[in-house]
């Protein structure tokens, strides 16, 4: 899954971080095929270059090693809001057919609901702002659902159009990926299709852990990791313990 | 400006039923000095983070909060924050209000407080859920394009407290690194509390600093260490165990209440 | 980034008809960079800065602008942009369209461009005439409040042009000193040039120091001396004989003329 | 005129300055009775302690002897606008008995004027947003007129109760200083009249001056200058040649 998100930042110039998946992601894929790549984190550090994980989007090592280091404030406004970031990496507890999602409440009232999720933070603007979005989160039918509890992030809404109506600038969700495989947009109905399965996962796997009935498009298979890639990760990760 | 010890700034800035912004962005929180008001039985607090963390976890657990405004509630990298959802999900030690946001409306917010605005503007919450529940949220046009925007209320903190790196004998504070929107957090508040490392002769000029002239500081306090288990750029790393170890503390009722009585 | 002579850049990035921002807060003004502008004879240009100075003086009297965008303009501690008012007062060499502002909302339109905004929000201009004149100016309700405020509308330059002291080999561009708006003018604008005293390996850290990235910036130019007669912190001081010297050049067209054939 | 404005800063703990005759007269009070005032600069110098008169606002020894320089919008938004700034000083070429101020044009038509003056720069915020506001003008009947040409700034607009109504924050002008004497507005009326001479000024001089049937409040005279004043402000004044 990360390294099949790595993959996704091939030929990309700028890409907005958060921490976990995205930021080990994003620094797999500076370390191979994408060293121009800018890693943006919302603590403030632009252009940040860490020679290991970083352990929180404010990890000192993000500062240190940043062409410029700026305010909260100024990272959303200046850098996040305008557009200027290609790719921004999300995941969430729950995402419905649209890639709309919740990583702020399950079940109950949303005053008391039965489980509190951390809530918005980044995401929405990430989401809205972002030129293209990649998702990253594990399949099955808790987080592949027919409607989320909660809208933390707009994908496409409720489908075609909806994102312009908004006011959204960015393209939206281009690409999620799960453990099982790759789910991309219909370019008409904007509605999450299955496009690439990881070795071993049959279609059938992916459908039972879909919340929803799951189109499936044109099926590629996804091509192991490479040696290369599993040395840089096993490296990436040896360094933050 | 006036430097104090840590108990004596709390007990002097920090009021029952306060608005309280603690801020650091996962760098240089204040968590000394959540600790004091801790100890100090501070009720009824509103307390303002973007992000809260485990300092808040703390507090929330420990009975001093009426009301949680902020954006994202998490032990970052680690998982759940188990007090403040106990709190939310079961009314444990008491119900806890909540006003939620996202990060870049909380740091809009916290501009338009510094800025003598009472509200901010940006792209921001269209379509998410959050429009329904927050009411310091509002829909605002662009008066010469026509084009629908969102704004957020400003905050205005009774006290805000941050840490930094170091004073100098005047009161003037510096901080660097990851500066996150401390600066705002006190040009916002009516009081501030700044807990800092070290007290020097003079600011040597830093890259990256921010400097809060003594003048729009009320007191400062010496507190080395004093934003443990986060770190202090320059003094000393993250205590990421710390972070886990808080985990497994924060799951149980019976196991806080434990930490609660060693703090 | 592309690193490109001054002479290129110029006729790469600015044409005619273009809106051009040439900022620089009286330190680090782009002057060469004006000075190969008016040698390229681009006309039609809408000049945008917050404080015209003798650099807009020597633009407008060249007759490259058709509109000024600005706040302030005079020369800094000398007096009068006669250029500039020969324009306004008497159409010389040709009448000169005004869009005028005060600082803060200049900066405020700056920081709305930047930031992908339409407009910005300030307390001001209420009460004054400016409101009558400038039509990038109007009221704004807050949602919560209900208090009118100023919303003044964003700046999107097709071009900004700035001096800085400094850029890195991979065209990451550092500046110090009073940085004023140029960060903003930079990232509000379409395409931007940045002037740099020198180009180094690799940028020190320096206190107080603006960083723009080079995936920010279209073109970089070195060009030493490029902010005389204004000052380069850390390179070289305001050479104020020449602001003074300015005062005699620009009485009268004739000087002017005369001054503009040796440029 | 300069050590009247100087002593009017005594007991003040910031002031905004311009360049020219405000930036010298907080220097001197700097230097004389008010060591711990903070000199705010709109080129964004705060704290700013020059060692010799800056040639501009955005002087380089500005920058070097402040205690912190921030952006020219962070010093507009941060600081000037929230009314943390205790005086600010102004200056113009028109003024009326309310202290509104005119720094844009002088006759004709706005678009096609006799006179261009420089315009509003910082004074519009400034006369808005400073607790109060100081004016040094230079008192005959060609400034201090009954009608100003052009409102660029507002001191007590039309009259009491309108910079409320404007929603101007800062109490507006509290004393005019001229080469002739100090004006201060009626607690009642807002409009200005003198209640101070400089030695060997008549009030009739002062009167031949003024564009408006100048009232005058209870008058006392200026101490003249002390050696200690002179001899700073000869230092300070030598110290830009």
């Amino acid at each position: 899954m990360v390294v099949a998100a790595a993959r996704a930042l091939t030929g990309r110039t700028s890409c907005f971080v958060g921490i976990g998946l995205p930021s080990t992601a994003a620094n797999l894929a500076r370390r191979l095929h994408a060293p121009e790549l800018v890693l943006v984190y919302e603590s403030g550090a632009i252009g940040a270059k860490p020679s290991r994980l970083p352990l929180s989007i404010g990890d000192g090592e993000l500062a240190e090693t940043a062409d410029a280091v700026v305010s909260v404030p100024e990272v959303f406004n200046y850098w996040l809001q305008p557009g200027r970031i290609e790719v921004g990496f999300l995941s969430a507890a729950q995402l419905d057919r649209y890639g709309n999602l919740n990583t702020t409440v399950i079940g109950g009232d949303y005053r008391r609901p039965e489980v509190r999720l951390p809530g918005a933070g980044g995401a929405p603007e990430i989401a809205a702002a972002c030129r293209e979005v990649i998702l990253i989160v594990r399949q099955n039918p808790r987080t592949f659902v027919q409607t989320i509890d909660f809208v933390t992030s707009v994908g496409y809404g409720s489908g075609p159009g909806e994102r312009q109506r908004l006011g959204l600038r960015g393209r939206g969700p281009v690409r999620v990926i799960t453990d099982l495989g790759v789910l991309e947009p219909d370019p008409v109905t904007c509605e999450l299709a299955l496009t690439q399965v990881h070795p071993g996962v049959e279609v059938d796997d992916v459908k039972k852990a879909t919340g929803w009935p799951l189109s499936v498009g044109e099926l590629t298979e996804t091509a192991p990791p490479t040696p290369a890639e599993l040395a840089v990760l096993r490296e990436l990760e040896g360094g933050t313990r | 400006m006036e430097l104090v010890g840590l108990a004596e700034g709390i007990a002097a800035l920090v009021r029952d039923g306060d608005t309280v912004a603690l801020e650091g962005f996962t760098h240089l929180i204040p968590v000394a000095a959540a600790h004091e008001i801790i100890r100090q039985g501070r009720r009824d607090l509103t307390l303002v983070r973007m992000t809260p963390d485990i300092v808040y976890d703390q507090m929330i657990g420990a009975g001093c909060a009426r009301k949680l405004v902020f954006a994202w509630g998490g032990n970052p990298g680690v998982g759940s924050l188990h007090r403040l959802r106990d709190a939310v999900e079961h009314g444990w030690p008491h119900p806890l209000e909540i006003e939620e946001h996202s990060h870049a409306g909380m740091a809009n917010r916290y501009v338009a407080g510094a800025s003598g605005l009472p509200f901010g503007v940006l792209r921001g919450y269209r379509g998410t859920d959050l429009v329904k529940h927050t009411a310091t949220l509002a829909a605002v046009r662009c008066p010469f394009t026509g084009e629908e925007l969102t704004a957020v209320a400003a905050l205005n903190p009774d006290v805000a407290v941050i840490h930094a790196q170091r004073a100098d004998r005047r009161g003037n504070v510096q901080l660097w690194g990851i500066t996150g929107v401390q600066k705002e957090a006190v040009l916002s508040a009516r009081r501030s509390l700044i807990t800092v490392e070290e007290v020097v002769e003079s600011l040597a000029p830093q890259p990256g600093a921010v400097v809060l002239p003594s003048w729009v500081v009320s007191m400062v306090a010496v507190c080395p260490r004093g934003a443990w288990p986060s770190y202090a750029q320059g003094y000393y790393d993250r205590d990421n165990a710390f972070y886990r170890e808080w985990d497994a503390i924060s799951r149980s009722r019976s196991r806080f209440t434990e930490w609660l009585g060693t703090l």
